[in-house]
């Protein structure tokens, strides 16, 4: 035992400040895309509806319906349109109400 | 198919009339080096019982034709067949001759009989299935105490500790020493190879993956490589070493993971600390490298879509691997750990030929079984043909022995991922045939990949239009828990089992899919 | 699946009760109905070193006795129903469900005669994380949120990347 | 008037009982009556014991010149006896208010019934007698009427079998204690147990000692000191409840009656080393009698040899109060007789009280088996309360009796000391570590006894079915009372009790005993003392806060009741809970060396290729060490023996003519030397 003392004095403390402050290792861990309306046109929308494997995404005509609950943050939107979609970096989406989860995103797009 | 496309992916496929089917099996059973890794059936219009071989040279595939749902009892001359023949008979009503009993694996009690048994309990809510449903209700698994006995049954679980997966065990002891072990998975069914059925190999992934999240590498390649095989195509070997850097972090996490795990079980607190400061610096290591703490979404059939970012690799690598290092030694140093693991949960080379056992758990025994060793079908994307893996052994079959190999095999993790760095990852895809499957691979294919947990398997038949008719997922779990319990009854008392069981490291998710 | 009005407002009363009556200790007990483990393995290092959960006031129970919080992960594999019922039942009052990951969130799993595909359909949920899988940071601010001591970003999200230069920041 | 006036009407009493039963045959009404009698004679002979305490030993009376008995019948009652009176009569009151609802009228119970008041009086005979040559009629009397009272139900083997054990092992008990009494009326020319004592300095002391061994050894049979115990495992599962309730309550008694009746009346050896005999005999068999229970499914086997445990105790209870008086020690010495003593008492209710209440229990649920009980407290709930209290009594918690009995007991064993010899005070110190084991024990035993059958699920059906229809509560309650009475009135009782000791060791210890204060000072005053009274009241008002508690609190906690937390399991089973033998499992593996259990384990899967899981079956057997070697090599010579003296008994009228011959001759030769 006096060996693992003395391992933990020499490790140090590693533990996280979060919540208090922000983590780095956040910056790293995949994310929910989000999108850009103007470069979403109705075909780029439904090849991303066909091409989301959770069903996070639905298009009601010009709105995109973005599920972020539903959302695996696969990145096979990003990989499907890159030009409009990318990372939102956003982790913190702990929620007390579902249909706050339900965004929906304009489309803007000139087809 | 043609054999030598066959052969070219390092399958050999063979058709067994149901009629010679005991006899071959028995002879296979028999040859050294050959090893009854899985078994699985097929509906059509005649419904297909496949047996896949691991032997030295490859694989070999007996298709066998079935009549009338019964085929030759396979369990008795191969021990191993036991599992799938209980998984057969709840898909597919298909059951072996023998009147032996059949234990309940995935569909749960109440999923009932589509047909009511003969003066049994009614009918209840069929579950769909691969094929048809049993005639009658396979049987529970339990270990009735007697009263007359001395022993009781304490039940354990679904619900068990904290961040523990759902699994019931019905632990009969007489107190102290445990006389008898029996696991209940179907908490856990998900009816993944159900689901895979009428998708595209691509969109099959998104669910292949999460039939084990931790050995999504491990279940995806070998999936995608199985569509492959199917479709006839090869990945870019770039892509490969991709797949394979992916897969030894993968294996460096999990046995981190087990170490921690087995710290737990044993009560050793900074020791276990110690190990989640390893395995939390790993998978942050993944995150960076392949934007996935789990290493999800890297293998696509055809190829790898993401590609590690080698800086960060070869930086952070070496630290994270040196904390587990430290833990290791420090632990090794520990008597009281160490004392614990020591002649646990032991198994026999015997036994774990017998029950065709793989992974650490198997080599833990002294078979050097590794589907990583299967070098063949080089154009098929193996990209060990290039760098050979130097698998680690051990010959006590306990605990420690299991500990030992993972260690090992965690430090060869390390220098082969350095190789694989060095001769450039990337992440290309192949580009799959949507039509046609038929022409290049004959539409139906083998993969494998060496998980943390051992050996996975995959087999896909596509139809014309690339959709999978039948796909197989067979995860090291559905093999190695059959060898838990029985490690569990080598003489051990109560408080071993959770050390049993952080030592095999199984998922019930991957068991039950 | 969005709940009704007077679920989200005894949700907030409930969460207001936890937050008054057990103030900074607050045991957690987990429900595993069908994941893939990987969730479960996110789970168990909130313990480790790195993430410390007892340092928030939080704690693991394996009785639900004891248990304030059930975190359930998993697509609520309908063989599960049973158990999980059992589970919520056997806690005490005021309790708070949080709902974890994709497939307990209904992202992965569509609804069919194996899963229920999203817990709210078996347990009332009061909280829901998002990931596949969540990651220990996520976890964290999920249960911050589920006992009302972190302010919830989501309404406020639009996932909308504003401009088209440089929004990935 | 003296009290052992009152006993003649307890005797007379159960004389008519016994008639009246053996007239009655089935006639219900006859039963009653003969229960009735048999419960009045219990109530004279229990205030006949307990004025005797008060009075003293009464003369002797010499009732009919020549009797049957071949001898003038003598009676008397001493204040030691008196104990035993009293304890006879109570469980005569309790059995006799249990047995009609017990015992479904037919011809046998009424034979029974006879049989059962006859080995009472027998009894009586045996506590009252004032002369050796009564003393010994009387024994054997008892042993007889005991005998059938086993042999209630003789159709089936097992019956005869135990009720067999019982006789032989009572015979050869009876003979040594005949050998015993003969020595010493030989050397002191006397019958009568008064002069008996008085002529003692007459007896040589190799004499003595020979006379004390042959009674400890010829007592130890009754009383069941290992390794003559053999016989209470066998018989008092097969008599029927009452019966095994009389053996264990009163029967076996007799048996440390006896001892004691030597080692302070008859004749005190000299030197402590009788003390140190008895004392580690009562040891040894207090801490075998409750690791064997530990084994036992049967209720009532396990009963049995719990009073071999109690038994135990009591004797060395009474050797080390032999040892303290050969050390001169006399308070002290006094203090262990009127602990071991008050043992007695305690001992003798609640044991019966369990015996009748196994009864119950295997009428309502078909079984003695513990493994094939379980959930009885909600189908049996008020045999279930008494059976706590009695279990409460047993395992020696406070506040009952037991506890304060063996507390006395080992506070006058830790006063070993000041017997200044150092190897005697270890050993003693020995032995009260010993019955330190066998207290921890028997309190693992006993919740192992009431929780397996009385808690949890019903393991089988006949478990799940048992309903309380007309159960004999009023017996089983009133010793309930009792073990409740001595607990509380302790001190009271103790301060009677020193009386005892005052008329059989010459010291009083009523001083010490401080009944005023409700205090208990263990015969020295600077070493401790304690309350039972006030501790009974002391843990009423503690359990009485937690209730107040909850009646305080119960308000703001709105109560919501859930099915217990199982896991999450789709539903118990029966067999998921602990069995009594796993419960006990510990222990098998601890005292390995004792049980050299032999376990065999049969796996449908180690069979099965596959290794399909399957039925499971686990046994781990104790051996019987004292059956298999002590008594079966016995057995063995025996009937080699006979197979050699077969020859003599020829059925020839000219051998046998030529044996009287011979013998004649041999007397004449004799008769010239």
């Amino acid at each position: 035992m006096p060996l693992w003392f003395a391992r933990g004095l020499r490790r140090g403390v590693v533990t996280t400040r979060y919540p208090a402050r922000p983590d780095e290792s956040a910056a790293s861990l995949p994310t929910p895309p989000a999108f850009r309306p103007d470069r979403l046109t109705r075909e780029a929308a439904d090849r991303l509806v066909a091409v989301c494997p959770s069903r996070a995404l639905e298009r009601r005509d010009d709105l995109l319906v973005f599920d972020v609950g539903a959302c695996t943050a696969c990145g096979r939107c990003a990989r499907a349109a890159p030009s409009a979609v990318n990372a939102s970096e956003e982790f913190e989406l702990a929620t007390t109400d579902r249909s706050a989860l339900i965004k929906k995103i304009p489309i803007r797009g000139d087809a | 198919m043609t054999t030598e496309a066959q052969a070219a992916q390092g399958t050999v496929t063979k058709t067994v009339p149901a009629a010679d089917l005991e006899r071959v099996t028995a002879d296979l059973a028999k040859t050294p080096g050959a090893r009854l890794a899985d078994m699985f059936a097929s509906d059509g219009e005649v419904p297909t019982l496949r047996l896949v071989w691991a032997l030295e040279s490859g694989y070999l595939v007996t298709e066998t034709e079935i009549e009338g749902d019964q085929y030759p009892a396979l369990s008795d001359v191969a021990p191993a067949a036991f599992v799938e023949e209980c998984e057969i008979y709840e898909q597919f009503g298909i059951r072996p001759v023998t009147g032996k009993p059949l234990n309940r694996l995935m569909l749960p009690p109440h999923a009932g009989p589509a047909r009511g048994v003969p003066g049994g309990r009614p009918p209840g809510p069929t579950l769909p299935r691969l094929g048809h449903p049993p005639a009658r209700p396979p049987e529970d698994v339990h270990a009735p105490h007697t009263v007359g006995g001395q022993a009781f049954e304490f039940p354990f679980g679904p619900v068990r500790q904290v961040g523990a997966e759902s699994l019931y065990y019905g632990l009969v002891t007489s107190g102290e020493e445990v006389v008898d072990v029996y696991l209940f998975t179907w908490h856990k069914h998900r009816g993944v190879e159900w689901r895979l059925r009428g998708r595209t190999p691509g969109q099959a992934m998104f669910f292949a993956e999460r039939a084990e999240g931790l050995s999504a590498v491990a279940v995806g390649w070998a999936f995608a490589a199985a569509a492959e095989a199917a479709l006839g195509v090869a990945p870019p070997p770039a892509a490969g070493r991709t797949r394979a850097v992916a897969l030894e972090l993968e294996r460096l996490y999990n046995h981190a993971a087990a170490t921690a795990a087995l710290c737990q079980a044993t009560g050793l607190t900074v020791g276990q600390s110690a190990a989640e400061i390893a395995l939390e610096r790993l998978l942050r290591v993944n995150a960076a490298a392949f934007g996935h703490r789990y290493l999800f979404g890297v293998v696509e059939p055809g190829g790898a879509t993401r590609t590690p970012d080698t800086d960060v690799l070869r930086r952070d690598l070496p630290g994270a691997y040196g904390e587990l290092r430290r833990a290791a030694d420090a632990l090794l140093g520990t008597n009281s750990f160490v004392d614990r693991l020591e002649a646990c949960g032991i198994l026999t080379a015997e036994q774990a030929r017998r029950l065709g056992l793989v992974g650490p758990v198997a080599r833990a025994t002294g078979i050097a079984a590794d589907a990583r060793l299967n070098a063949s079908a080089p154009q098929n994307g193996n990209p060990y043909v290039g760098h050979p893996v130097m698998v680690a052994t051990a010959e006590d079959g306990d605990v420690f022995a299991r500990f030992q190999v993972m260690l090992a095999e965690a430090a060869e993790s390390v220098r082969l991922i350095g190789e694989f760095l060095d001769a450039g990852t990337a992440a290309e895809c192949a580009a799959l045939p949507v039509k046609g499957a038929a022409e290049a691979g004959g539409g139906s294919g083998l993969g494998w990949a060496e998980s943390s947990r051992g050996e996975v398997l995959a087999w896909v038949a596509l139809d014309e239009d690339g959709r999978i008719t039948r796909a197989r997922l067979r995860p090291g779990s559905v093999r190695n828990w059959r060898g838990f319990d029985d490690a569990c009854r080598s003489q051990n008392v109560f408080t071993d089992i959770p050390i049993i069981e952080a030592s095999f490291w199984l998922t019930a998710a991957g068991m039950a899919r | 699946m969005s709940p009704s009005q007077d679920e989200t407002e005894t949700a907030r009363r409930l969460r207001e009760a936890i937050a008054r009556q057990f103030g900074r200790s607050l045991h957690i007990r987990t429900l595993d109905t069908g994941s893939c483990a990987v969730c479960e393995q996110e789970i168990r290092l909130l313990s480790a070193p790195h993430y410390d959960l007892h340092r928030l006031g939080f704690f693991f129970t394996p009785a639900p006795r004891h248990a304030d919080l059930l975190l359930v992960t998993g697509p609520a594999i309908r063989a599960f129903d049973v158990a999980a019922r059992k589970t919520y039942e056997a806690m005490p009052g005021p309790k708070v469900v949080v709902a974890t990951g994709a497939c307990a969130l209904g992202g992965v799993y569509p609804a069919d005669p194996f899963v229920h595909g999203n817990v709210g359909e078996v347990l009332p949920i009061d909280v829901w994380i998002p990931g596949c899988p969540p990651s220990p940071l996520a976890l964290l601010q999920g249960l911050g949120v589920a006992v009302g001591r972190l302010a919830e970003k989501t309404p406020g999200l639009t996932f909308i990347a504003a401009d088209p230069m440089g929004s990935e920041t | 008037m003296n009290p052992l006036e009152v006993l003649y009407g307890a005797g007379g009493a159960w004389l008519v009982a016994a008639l009246t039963g053996l007239l009655a045959g089935s006639w219900k009404a006859g039963l009653r009556a003969s229960c009735a009698l048999s419960a009045l004679g219990g109530a004279a002979a229990t205030a006949a014991g307990g004025w005797s305490l008060v009075y003293g030993n009464t003369r002797v009376v010499t009732a009919g010149a020549a009797t049957i008995t071949g001898g003038p019948v003598q009676l008397q009652l001493t204040s030691l006896a008196g104990v035993f009176v009293a304890l006879l009569g109570v469980v005569a009151v309790a059995i006799a208010w249990y047995a009609p609802r017990y015992h479904e009228p037919s011809r046998g119970t009424g034979l029974y019934l006879a049989a059962y008041n006859v080995a009472v009086l027998a009894c009586l005979g045996v506590l009252a007698a004032g002369g050796m040559v009564t003393f010994l009629v009387a024994w054997e009397t008892m042993s007889l009427a005991c005998y059938l009272v086993i042999l209630r139900h003789p159709r089936s083997g097992e019956t005869a079998r135990g009720a067999f054990w019982f006789l032989a092992l009572s015979e050869i008990g009876f003979l040594l204690v005949v050998a015993a009494f003969v020595i010493l009326s030989a050397k002191t020319h006397a019958t009568q147990l008064d002069v008996i004592a008085a002529r003692g300095q007459l007896v040589p002391g190799g004499w003595r000692a020979a006379a004390y061994l042959l009674a400890l050894s010829g007592f130890g049979f009754k009383a069941g000191l290992v390794p003559l115990h053999v016989w209470l495992p066998e018989a008092h599962p097969v008599a029927p409840a009452d019966g095994s309730a009389f053996l264990s309550g009163v029967v076996v008694k007799l048996g440390a009656y006896g001892i004691a009746l030597f080692a302070f009346r008859l004749d005190p050896v000299a030197g402590s080393w009788p003390g140190l005999v008895t004392m580690g005999a009562g040891a040894v068999s207090a801490a075998i009698g409750i690791l064997y229970a530990l084994r036992e499914r049967d209720i009532k086997r396990f009963l049995a040899f719990s009073t071999i445990e109690n038994t135990g105790i009591i004797v060395t209870a009474f050797g080390a109060a032999m040892i303290f008086h050969s050390y001169r020690l006399f308070a002290l010495s006094a203090f262990l007789l009127i602990a071991g003593l008050y043992h007695v008492a305690n001992h003798g209710c609640y044991k019966t009280l369990l015996f009748l209440e196994a009864g119950v229990v295997e009428h309502a649920a078909g079984t003695r088996d513990m493994d094939r009980l379980g959930g009885l407290v909600h189908r049996l709930p008020r045999s279930a309360v008494i059976a706590f209290i009695g279990t409460l009594g047993i395992a020696a918690l406070p506040p009952l009796n037991g506890f304060v009995s063996e507390w006395l007991i080992f506070q006058g064993l830790f006063q070993g000391f000041r017997t200044g010899s150092h190897l005697t005070a270890i050993l003693i110190v020995l032995a009260a570590a010993t019955l330190g084991l066998t207290g921890g024990l028997a309190i693992y035993a006993f919740v192992r006894g009431f929780g397996i059958p009385f808690l949890g699920m019903p393991r089988t059906r006949q478990a799940a079915d048992a309903r309380e229809t007309g159960q004999p509560v009023a017996g089983p309650a009133l010793l309930a009372v009792a073990c409740a009475a001595l607990a509380v009135g302790a001190p009271v009782v103790l301060a009677a009790l020193s009386r005892t000791a005052r008329t059989v060791t010459g010291t009083s210890l009523g001083p010490l005993l401080l009944p005023g204060k409700l205090t208990v000072i263990p015969a020295h005053t600077d070493f401790s003392a304690f309350s039972p009274t006030y501790l009974a009241t002391f843990l009423a008002a503690a359990c009485a806060v937690p209730a107040l508690i909850y009646l305080a609190g119960r308000p703001r906690a709105a109560s919501v009741s859930v099915p217990v937390w199982d896991g999450g399991m789709v539903s118990f089973r029966p067999r998921m809970q602990y069995s009594a033998m796993t419960f006990s499992a510990p222990t098998r593996v601890t005292f390995d060396a004792l049980y050299r259990p032999s376990v065999s384990v049969h796996r449908a899967s180690d069979d099965d290729p596959a290794g399909r899981s399957g039925p499971v079956h686990y046994e781990a057997q104790v051996t019987p060490v004292f059956e298999r070697y002590l008594y079966r090599p016995v057995v063995r010579a025996v009937e080699w023996l006979a197979d050699f003296v077969r020859p003599l008994q020829s059925g020839d009228v000219n051998l046998y003519l030529l044996y009287v011959f011979a013998m004649i001759l041999l007397a004449y030769l004799l008769g010239a030397v």
